[in-house]
C-alpha cells in the first residue's frame, strides 16, 4: 500500500508534468488528483505498523509508519492537500507550472517517503529527492539561483553527506541499515564512533531544520520559494530535520555518557537560534524575509524542547511542530495571497489591505496571534510547556533567553500585521480584490485549526503521547500532557475554554462595534504626508511611516546584526574559490610542464620505492 | 668475435643506451621548439631500442637464424627482444610521422614552433 | 633554473634506470634462476625448427608465434597513414604542388630511373625470403617504400595513384586478416598455421608464414609511401 | 557459443581494410560499415558475457599456441564485462555522430568513421589481450586513433591538445616498454598469467621499478593527477562524440590496464595504498581544477578524471566490495558522461567559444536537451534516485567497511564541489536570460535516440540497480580470483 | 679486439650525435644527426646478432624518418628559436 501511494505520486508527477503540457487545466486537474487521490489513501489505507520490504543492490529497503512518523506524515499530507488546493490558482499564469507541479508532487512524495523509511538507505533517498525537488523550487522563480539555490544546496550537500558517512559507518561496524538495529546496537559501535555517528547525524539534520550556524540557506531559500511551496517547506520540509533529531536524540544521545553534555549544547544553539532569527526578522521590511527568519526562529524553540528531552520538553516540541507547520503554512499563503493579488510583499509598499482583503486578514489574524504565543491560540500551550519543562529542569537562563525571544516576537508579529494589512489605504491598490475563494480557503481552515488546538489540544496530545511512548517515554497514568502545570491544575477536558469564550467575546463585540460604527469619519492622510522639518523630501525618498519601522530597536541591537554568520561563510567560499583558482593553475598549458610532471612524478616514486613497497 | 673483450662494455652499451635516452629525453623537456620535442622523443626511441637489443644478447651467440651452415652447437641470442624491437620501430615511425604531421597543423595555425606560444589550452 | 630541475630529475631517473639494467646484467642469461622459469625463447627457437620449419626465428615469432602484434602493428601503420590524412586534412587539394626538397639535377634523376625497378626488386626479395634470411615484411615494404620516395624526390610531378595505394593497402591487409581467419576456420585458432609447411631452409616452407610476410611487405610499402607522399603534398605557406 | 573472442579484433580489422574499398564504389558505406561492426560486436559481446558468466572464461589461443607461448586473449566475467560497456557505448558515439558528420566530405568522415572504429576496436583489445606486449600493441592503435580524432577538426585549437596528447602518450609507450622488458628479462615470458604465477620469484627491487613505470605509463593514459595535463585539451578540443568516446572508452581501458596490473599481475601491498592516494590526489585537484572552469567541456573533461580518481581509489581498497563500487561507477560514468557530453556538446554548438556561459537560457530553447543534460548531472553527483547514486552508496560502503573513514569525509567533501558546479550549469541552462541570439541546434533524429537511450538507462539503473549488480558482482569476483584467472589462461587448450 | 674498438667508438660516437641533435639550433643538422644515431643503431644491431632489426632501423630509421622529417622542416622553420632572443627573433604569434 506504501509503494502504491509512492508510485502513485511518483507517477502522478510526470503524468502532471507531460499533462501541462497538453493543457494548463489539465495539469491542474491531474495535479489535484496526484495529490489528493494518494493522501486520501494514505489517510485510509496505511495501518500503523505495517512494513513493507523492496531490495535492491544486495541491501533491503524496508517501509513502513510508526507513531512518531504517522504524526509528521499527518503534517506533510494535510498541508499538502491544503497547499496544493491553493497552489493551483496561485499558480494560474504563472511560468514553469509544470515544474512546480512536479516538483511540489515529489516533495510531498520525499516526505512521506522518510517518514515511511525504516532504513537508513531509502531514508537517504528520500531525504535526497526532497533536496532536489525543494532546491528547484527555490530556484524556480529564477531570481538569485547562483547566491540562494546554491548556497541552499551546499548546506543540504554537506547535511545530506554527513549522514550519508554516518550511515555506511554504522552499517560497516553493524552490518545493518535498519533504524532500529543501528539505534538497538548502538552501544556495539566502537568509542569513537559512538561521538562521530550522532554529530554527523544532528549536522545533518541540524542543516534542514536550520539550527543556528547551518541555517543561513534558510532565510533565502524560504523567501525565493513561490509561496505556494514555502508554506510546506518551512511546515513540513523543515520538520524532516526535528523528525530525524528526535530520533537521534531519544534513541543515541540517551546511550552516550556524554549525552547530557551533547543535549545542553543543542538546546543552547536551538535559544540562541531562537533570539538571533526573532532579531533578524524584527529587522525585515519584507513578509516573505520575516517570516523566514521567523520560521528559523521557530525551529529554535522546537530543537530546544527536543534537545531538552523531557517528557514534556518533547511533549511542547512536538506539539509546535504541529501548530507551527499550521501557522506558518497559513501565513505564508497570507503572503502568497498579497503577492498574487498586488504583485508586492514589501512592507513599504502595501498597506491598509484589511478592506480588500478581509478573508486573508483574519486568517493572518489569528496565525499571528497563534505565532506570537498568546492564549488561547495553540502557540500558547507549546510555549508556556516548554517554559514549565526548561524550569522543571533548571535551564533558567535558556528559560530568559527565550522569554526574551518570545517578546521580541511580539514585535515582528505586529509589524506583520500592520505592515500589510493595517494603516491607510493607498489609491494605488484600490483595485486590489480578495484572494481566489480555493487559496483563502485554506488558509482559514489553518488558522481556524490553531484556534481548535487550541482549545481542545487533546486531539493533537494523543497522538504526541502514542508517539513518544513508541520512542520510549514512559506514561506516568497514560498520558504524559499531564505532567503540565496548564492541564494538571485544570483539568484537561475543560482546560482553556473558560478563557477562550471570554476572548471570543471580546473579539465578537469589538468586531460587531467596528460593524455598527463604520468607516464614517476616518479622515484620509497620504501615509508620505509626515512633518519634514521645513525640508522638501526628494522625489525618491521613501516617507512612508513604515520605513524604518523598528528604528530605535534596530538601533538597539545592531552590534549583534553585524556578526553574521553569513558573511563569514561567504568569505571562506571566496578563499576556497581562490584556492582553487590557484590549483588550477597546476594545468599550464604547456605540454612540456606536463611532460616534466611526468617525469617528476616517475622521480619521487623512485625515490621513495622502498617507502611504498619494501 | 672475441668474448673476452666483451665484459668490458658489460655498462658501457647499457649505459650508453639510458645516457642516448635522456638526452632525447632531455631535449623533449627543455627544448622550446616542436620540432626539436620531436627530435628528442625519436632519440629517446633510438636509446630505448638499443637497450631492449641489448637485453637479448647473449655472449657467444648468433643471430637466431638456422641458416644452411648452422652446426646446431652455438648457442643463440634471444629473438624475443628483436621480434619486438621490430614492432617497436614501425610504431614509432608511425606516431613519429603523426607528430610531425601535427606539428605541420600547428604550424599552419600559429606560424612559429615555439611552444610556449602555443598554449591557447590552460587551466 | 628549469633545465636544473629538469637535469636534476632526469639524473635520478636515469640512475635508477641504469642501476636497474645493470642489475639485469648484460650477454648473459638473465633470468631468473629457477626450475619454474622456462623461458619462452628456448620454445620459440625449438618450435620454429620443429614445427614451422622457418629458419629465421625472428620472422617466425613476428609472423606466427606473435603474429597478432604484427596484425596490431601493421593497423598502427595504417592507422597513422589515416592519421596523417585526417590531420593534415584541407578542403581544398592543391595537386601537383609539392614542397621541392632540392631540385633534382639530370644525372639524379636518370639515375633514380634506373635505381628504381633494383630497389624495389631487392625490397621483394627481402620479403620474399623473409623466413630464410634477415630480414621479412617490414624491411622489404621499407626498401620498396625508399624507391618511390626516391622517385618522388626525383620527378616533381612523379605521383603516386592514391586509389592505387589504398587498394594495395587494403588487399595487403585484407590477405592477413583473411588469412588470419582462414586458420581460425580450419585449425580452430586465428592465424594459425593451416598451410604445409615443407623443409626448413627451402623456399616454399613455413606454411602461411610467407604468404602473411608477403602480405605486411606489401601494406608497409603502400603505407609507407602514402605517408611520404601525404606528408610531401604538404606544401607549406612560407619558405617554400 | 556464437562467437570467439577474437572475432573483436579482427573483424573491426577486416573492416578497416575493406573500407576503402568498398567506399570507392559505395561511399555512404563509409559510414555505414562501421556501425554495423560495432553492431554485430555489441551482439558478440552480450552473447559471450552471458556464456561467460554461467560457463566460467573463455581463453581464445591465438596462432595454436598455448599461453605461456602464444598470444591469448581472456574474455572473463571482468573483461567482458567491460567489453560490453565499451562496445556499447561505441555503437551509441557512431550513431549520434552518423549524422552529426553528415555535412563533412567523403574523406574526412572516412577517416573519423574509420579512427572511431579503431579507437573502440584498441580498447577493447586492450581489455582482452592476456599478453603484456600485445597490449603495448593495443595501447598504440587507441593512441594513434586518439591523436586523429583528437586533431579532426582543423578550425580549432586541436592540433594543440593533439600534441599533448601525443608527447604524453609517447612518454608512456617509452616507459611501458622499459618496464615490460624488464620482466621479461627476469622471468623470460610475456603471457600476463605466467608472469603472474611466477612473480613471487622475481628480485623485489626489479619488481618496484617495473611496477612504477607501469603505473607512470598506464597513469598517463588512464588520466592521473600529475600526469593528466593532456587529458581536458583533449576533451575539449575533441569533437562531442570523441570527447565521449575518451570518456566512456578509452579511459576505461587504461584504468583496466592499471588495475590489471595491480591486482594480477604483481603482487605488491603497497600498490595498493599507491592507488589510493594517487586517485584521491587525482579526484581533488581535478574537481577542484573543474569548479573554476569557463568552458564546459574542460569542465566535464576535468570531472571526468575526477571521477576515474574515484574509481582508483574504489580499486584501491583493495576488497571484493571497493572493486564492486569502483566497477559500477565506471559503469555509470561510462553511460553518464557521454550523455553530458553528448547533450553538452548541443547545448553550446551555437557558439563558437563554447563557454559554460553560453548555456544560458538554452532550457528554453532546447527543452529536451537541457532536461537530458540536467538528469546527466545530477546522475553524475550521485543524486538519488538515479544511477549515481547506487554506485557512490556502494563505494562509500566499500570504504566504510575498511575504515576508511577520513578518505570518506574527503571524498563526500570533494563531492560537495562537484555539486556546485554542476548545479551552477544547471542552474544557467534554466534560469538566466540568453546571452546571445544565435539559434541553437537542434540535434539530430539520432542524437535524440542516443541520449535518451542513456537517459533511460540512467533511471533504469537508479530505479532498479539490480539489473546490473549481478554482473558487477560476477566481474569483481573474476577479477579477484588470481588464481583461477592463472589457471584457466595456462591450461588453456585450442578449443 | 678490432670488434670492441668499434663497438666503444660507435658508442661514443652515438652519444657524441645525440648530444649534438640536442644542442644543435639548426633543426636540419639535427635531423642529420638523428639519421646518423640511427646508422650507428644499425650498425650496433648488426654487430649484436640482430640482423632483422638492423635492416628495420636503416631503412626507417635512415632513411624514411630523416626523410620526412626534413620535409617538414621544409614545410615549417630551419632553425630553432630559443628562449633567450625571443624578443628578437620569435616570430609574432598570431
Amino acid at each position: 500500500m506504501l509503494t502504491l501511494i509512492l508510485l502513485l505520486f511518483l507517477g502522478g508527477a510526470i503524468v502532471t508534468w507531460l499533462g501541462g503540457k497538453l493543457s494548463p487545466v489539465v495539469g491542474d486537474l491531474l495535479f489535484l488528483a496526484t495529490i489528493i487521490i494518494p493522501a486520501g489513501m494514505f489517510f485510509t489505507g496505511v495501518p500503523v505498523g505495517e512494513v513493507t520490504h523492496l531490495h535492491a543492490l544486495g541491501l533491503t529497503l524496508t517501509w513502513g509508519l510508526t507513531p512518531l512518523s504517522y504524526l509528521f506524515s499527518m503534517i506533510v499530507v494535510g498541508l499538502g492537500i491544503l497547499l496544493a488546493i491553493y497552489a493551483v490558482p496561485f499558480m494560474k499564469g504563472k511560468q514553469k507550472t509544470g515544474a512546480f507541479y512536479f516538483n511540489f508532487t515529489l516533495s510531498v512524495m520525499s516526505m512521506l517517503g522518510i517518514l515511511a523509511s525504516k532504513d537508513w538507505v531509502s531514508f537517504f533517498i528520500f531525504w535526497e529527492i526532497m533536496t532536489w525537488s525543494s532546491y528547484l523550487m527555490v530556484i524556480l522563480n529564477g531570481k538569485e539561483v547562483q547566491r540562494v539555490g546554491i548556497k541552499y544546496f551546499i548546506f543540504s550537500a554537506i547535511g545530506a553527506y554527513a549522514m550519508l558517512m554516518a550511515m555506511v559507518v554504522m552499517n560497516s561496524q553493524l552490518h545493518s541499515f535498519l533504524l532500529a538495529d543501528t539505534f538497538n546496537n548502538f552501544q556495539h559501535l566502537t568509542t569513537g564512533n559512538q561521538i562521530l555517528i550522532p554529530i554527523l547525524l544532528l549536522v545533518a539534520f541540524g542543516v534542514k531544520s536550520a539550527m543556528m550556524p547551518l541555517h543561513v540557506w534558510a532565510p533565502d531559500a524560504y523567501s525565493n520559494a513561490p509561496m505556494a511551496y514555502t508554506g510546506l517547506f518551512s511546515g513540513a520540509l523543515s520538520k524532516m530535520g526535528i523528525y530525524g533529531m528526535v530520533l537521534v536524540m531519544v534513541t543515541m544521545i540517551n546511550q552516550l555518557p556524554e549525552g547530557t553534555l551533547i543535549r545542553d549544547i543543542i538546546a543552547w544553539i536551538g535559544g540562541f537560534t531562537a533570539a538571533a532569527a526573532t532579531l533578524w526578522a524584527i529587522t525585515q521590511d519584507d513578509g516573505k524575509k520575516l517570516l523566514a527568519w521567523s520560521s528559523v526562529g521557530q525551529m529554535g524553540y522546537i530543537i530546544v524542547g527536543v534537545a531538552i528531552g523531557t517528557p514534556l520538553a518533547m511533549l511542547a516540541a512536538l506539539f509546535l511542530v504541529v501548530i507551527h507547520a499550521m501557522f506558518k503554512g497559513s501565513l505564508f499563503m497570507v503572503v502568497g495571497a498579497i503577492e498574487k493579488q498586488t504583485g508586492t510583499t514589501d512592507f513599504k509598499e502595501v498597506n491598509g489591505l484589511i478592506r480588500k482583503m478581509p478573508w486573508t486578514f483574519i486568517s493572518a489574524l489569528i496565525s499571528v496571534i497563534a505565532l506570537a504565543g498568546i492564549p488561547p491560540l495553540a502557540g500558547f500551550v507549546s510555549k508556556w510547556m516548554l517554559y514549565e519543562a526548561l524550569i522543571q529542569n533548571n535551564n533558567y537562563i535558556l528559560v530568559i533567553l527565550l522569554f526574551f525571544a518570545s517578546t521580541a516576537g511580539f514585535l515582528y508579529c505586529y509589524k506583520f500585521l500592520h505592515g500589510y494589512f493595517l494603516g491607510q489605504e493607498e489609491p494605488e491598490w484600490a483595485h486590489v480584490k480578495e484572494a481566489p475563494v480555493a487559496m483563502v480557503i485554506p488558509m482559514l481552515l489553518l488558522a481556524l485549526g490553531t484556534f481548535v488546538l487550541g482549545t481542545y489540544p487533546q486531539l493533537l496530545f494523543k497522538p504526541i503521547d502514542a508517539a513518544l511512548q513508541y520512542v520510549g517515554y514512559d506514561a506516568t497514568g497514560g498520558r504524559l500532557w499531564g505532567e503540565s502545570l496548564l492541564f494538571s491544575q485544570w483539568g484537561d477536558v475543560v482546560t482553556l475554554q473558560p478563557i477562550l469564550y471570554v476572548v471570543l467575546a471580546v473579539f465578537v463585540f469589538f468586531a460587531l462595534f467596528l460593524w455598527f460604527k463604520g468607516t464614517k469619519g476616518t479622515r484620509y492622510v497620504s501615509t508620505k504626508d509626515i512633518s519634514t522639518s521645513g525640508e522638501l523630501p526628494k522625489e525618491w525618498e521613501n516617507l512612508t511611516f513604515k520605513v524604518n519601522f523598528m528604528q530605535p530597536f534596530e538601533r538597539a541591537i545592531e552590534p549583534f546584526l553585524k556578526r553574521q554568520v553569513d558573511k563569514y561563510y561567504t568569505a571562506f567560499g571566496n578563499g576556497m574559490e581562490a584556492l582553487f583558482e590557484f590549483t588550477r593553475r597546476i594545468y599550464t598549458g604547456n605540454g612540456q610542464t606536463y611532460a616534466i610532471y611526468a617525469v617528476l612524478f616517475l622521480a619521487l616514486l623512485l625515490l621513495f620505492r622502498v617507502n611504498l613497497f619494501g | 668475435m672475441d668474448s673476452t673483450y666483451f665484459q668490458y662494455l658489460d655498462y658501457a652499451v647499457y649505459g650508453t643506451a639510458v645516457l642516448v635516452m635522456l638526452t632525447g629525453l632531455y631535449a623533449a623537456l627543455v627544448k622550446r621548439s616542436l620540432l626539436k620535442i620531436v627530435i628528442g622523443l625519436s632519440i629517446v626511441d633510438s636509446g630505448l631500442n638499443l637497450l631492449i637489443v641489448t637485453l637479448g644478447y647473449l655472449k657467444g651467440g648468433t643471430a637466431p637464424i638456422f641458416s644452411a651452415g648452422y652446426d646446431g652447437t652455438q648457442t643463440m641470442v634471444d629473438p624475443i627482444p628483436q621480434a619486438l624491437v621490430l614492432t617497436a620501430i614501425v610504431i614509432g615511425f608511425g606516431v613519429t610521422a603523426v607528430a610531425l604531421s601535427l606539428v605541420i597543423r600547428l604550424w599552419r595555425h600559429h606560424h612559429t614552433l615555439y611552444i610556449d606560444e602555443i598554449k591557447n589550452l590552460k587551466w | 633554473m628549469k633545465k636544473i630541475l629538469v637535469l636534476l630529475l632526469l639524473a635520478v631517473v636515469g640512475f635508477y634506470v641504469a642501476e636497474t639494467f645493470f642489475d639485469i646484467g648484460f650477454g648473459n642469461s638473465h633470468f631468473v634462476k629457477n626450475e619454474a622459469i622456462k623461458p619462452v625463447k628456448d620454445i620459440y627457437l625449438q618450435q620454429t625448427v620443429q614445427e614451422l620449419k622457418v629458419s629465421n626465428t625472428v620472422t617466425s615469432i613476428v609472423v606466427n608465434f606473435r603474429g597478432f602484434d604484427t596484425l596490431g602493428e601493421v593497423t598502427v601503420l595504417f592507422l597513422s597513414v589515416t592519421a596523417l590524412g585526417s590531420i593534415l586534412y584541407k578542403k581544398r587539394h592543391h595537386v601537383g604542388e609539392r614542397s621541392v626538397l632540392f631540385s633534382a639535377s639530370s644525372i639524379v634523376t636518370s639515375g633514380s630511373k634506373l635505381l628504381f625497378p633494383a630497389i624495389v626488386l631487392l625490397g621483394a626479395y627481402v620479403f620474399i625470403h623473409g623466413h630464410l634470411s634477415p630480414g621479412g615484411g617490414f624491411q622489404g615494404g621499407v626498401i620498396i617504400a625508399t624507391g618511390f620516395l626516391l622517385m618522388l624526390l626525383a620527378y616533381e610531378n612523379y605521383s603516386v595513384s592514391h586509389n592505387g595505394l589504398s587498394i594495395v593497402e587494403s588487399l595487403a591487409g585484407i590477405t592477413f586478416a583473411g588469412v588470419g581467419l582462414l586458420g581460425f576456420m580450419n585449425g580452430g585458432t586465428f592465424l594459425q598455421n593451416f598451410l604445409p609447411t615443407g623443409v626448413l631452409n627451402d623456399l616454399f616452407s613455413g606454411g602461411v608464414i610467407p604468404i602473411i610476410y608477403i602480405a605486411v611487405g606489401f601494406k608497409v610499402a603502400a603505407e609507407l609511401t602514402g605517408v611520404i607522399y601525404t606528408v610531401l603534398n604538404e606544401k607549406g605557406e612560407q619558405n617554400g | 557459443m556464437v562467437g570467439t573472442p577474437v572475432l573483436f579484433i579482427a573483424i573491426p580489422l577486416l573492416a578497416a581494410f575493406l573500407i576503402p574499398l568498398i567506399g570507392m564504389v559505395w561511399k555512404e558505406s563509409v559510414r555505414i560499415i562501421p556501425g554495423l561492426v560495432l553492431a554485430y560486436l555489441l551482439v558478440l559481446a552480450i552473447n559471450l558475457l552471458s556464456y561467460v558468466t554461467v560457463n566460467g572464461p573463455i581463453v581464445e589461443v591465438i596462432a595454436g599456441w598455448a599461453p605461456p607461448i602464444g598470444i591469448n586473449l581472456v574474455f572473463n566475467a571482468f573483461s567482458g564485462f567491460l567489453v560490453t560497456i565499451m562496445v556499447f557505448m561505441g555503437l551509441l558515439v557512431w550513431l549520434y555522430s552518423y549524422r552529426f558528420k553528415s555535412n563533412v566530405e567523403y574523406e574526412a568522415a572516412r577517416k573519423y568513421f574509420l579512427l572511431l572504429m579503431m579507437l573502440v576496436t584498441g580498447s577493447v583489445g586492450i581489455v582482452l589481450t592476456g599478453d603484456i606486449f600485445n597490449m603495448f600493441v593495443f595501447i598504440e592503435i587507441t593512441g594513434i586513433s586518439g591523436y586523429a580524432l583528437t586533431a579532426f577538426y582543423t578550425g580549432r585549437d586541436s592540433a594543440e591538445a593533439s600534441f599533448k596528447y601525443l608527447m604524453m602518450g609517447s612518454i608512456a609507450s617509452v616507459l611501458l616498454l622499459l618496464a615490460i622488458m624488464i620482466i621479461y628479462s627476469q622471468l623470460g615470458t610475456l603471457n600476463m598469467a605466467d608472469v603472474a604465477s611466477k612473480m613471487h620469484l622475481m628480485d623485489p627491487k626489479l619488481k618496484a621499478v617495473s611496477f612504477i613505470l607501469f603505473v607512470i605509463a598506464l597513469g598517463i593514459e588512464a588520466e592521473v593527477f600529475p600526469l593528466n595535463g593532456w587529458a581536458p585539451d583533449a576533451y575539449a578540443e575533441a569533437p562531442g562524440p570523441v570527447g565521449a568516446a575518451f570518456a566512456g572508452i578509452v579511459v576505461k581501458a587504461a584504468v583496466y590496464a592499471l588495475i590489471r596490473y595491480t591486482y594480477t599481475i604483481f603482487d605488491l601491498s603497497g600498490a595498493f595504498n599507491l592507488l589510493i592516494i594517487i586517485g584521491l590526489i587525482t579526484l581533488v585537484v581535478a574537481e577542484v581544477a573543474a569548479i573554476r572552469q569557463e568552458k564546459l567541456k574542460r569542465m566535464l573533461a576535468y570531472s571526468s578524471i575526477g571521477q576515474m580518481g574515484l574509481v582508483l581509489v574504489s580499486f584501491g581498497i583493495g576488497t571484493k566490495e571497493g572493486v564492486f563500487a569502483a566497477l559500477f561507477i565506471m559503469l555509470n560514468h561510462a553511460i553518464i558522461k557521454p550523455l553530458l557530453f553528448f547533450s553538452g556538446s548541443y547545448l553550446v554548438y551555437h557558439s563558437k567559444k563554447k563557454m559554460i556561459s553560453d548555456v544560458d537560457g538554452m532550457g528554453k530553447l532546447a527543452p529536451l536537451t537541457s532536461i537530458l543534460f540536467t538528469l546527466g548531472a545530477f546522475a553524475i553527483v550521485g543524486l538519488p534516485p538515479f544511477a549515481g547514486f547506487w554506485s557512490k552508496l556502494s563505494f562509500l560502503m566499500a570504504a566504510a567497511d575498511s575504515n576508511m573513514l577520513l578518505i570518506i569525509g574527503l571524498i563526500l567533501t570533494v563531492s560537495v564541489v562537484e555539486l556546485v558546479y554542476y548545479m551552477r550549469v544547471v542552474n544557467r541552462i534554466f534560469f538566466f536570460k540568453r546571452a546571445t541570439h544565435l539559434l541553437a541546434r537542434r540535434p539530430t533524429f539520432n542524437a535524440y535516440v542516443v541520449m535518451i537511450v542513456l537517459g533511460l538507462m540512467i533511471l533504469g539503473i537508479g530505479f532498479y540497480p539490480d539489473s546490473v549488480s549481478n554482473y558487477l558482482h560476477h566481474a569483481a569476483n573474476s577479477l579477484f580470483d588470481k588464481s583461477q584467472y592463472i589457471h584457466s589462461v595456462l591450461t588453456a587448450t585450442i578449443q | 679486439m678490432i670488434a670492441f674498438i668499434l663497438i666503444l667508438v660507435l658508442l661514443v660516437l652515438m652519444i657524441a650525435a645525440s648530444i649534438y641533435a640536442v644542442r644543435q639550433k639548426d633543426l636540419l643538422y639535427a635531423v642529420i644527426a638523428t639519421g646518423i644515431i640511427s646508422l650507428i643503431l644499425s650498425i650496433l644491431f648488426y654487430l649484436l646478432q640482430a640482423p632483422d632489426v638492423a635492416l628495420t632501423e636503416a631503412a626507417i630509421g635512415v632513411a624514411l624518418t630523416t626523410i620526412i622529417f626534413v620535409i617538414t622542416i621544409r614545410n615549417t622553420e630551419r632553425m630553432e628559436v630559443e628562449k633567450d632572443n625571443n624578443n628578437n627573433t620569435k616570430p609574432a604569434a598570431k
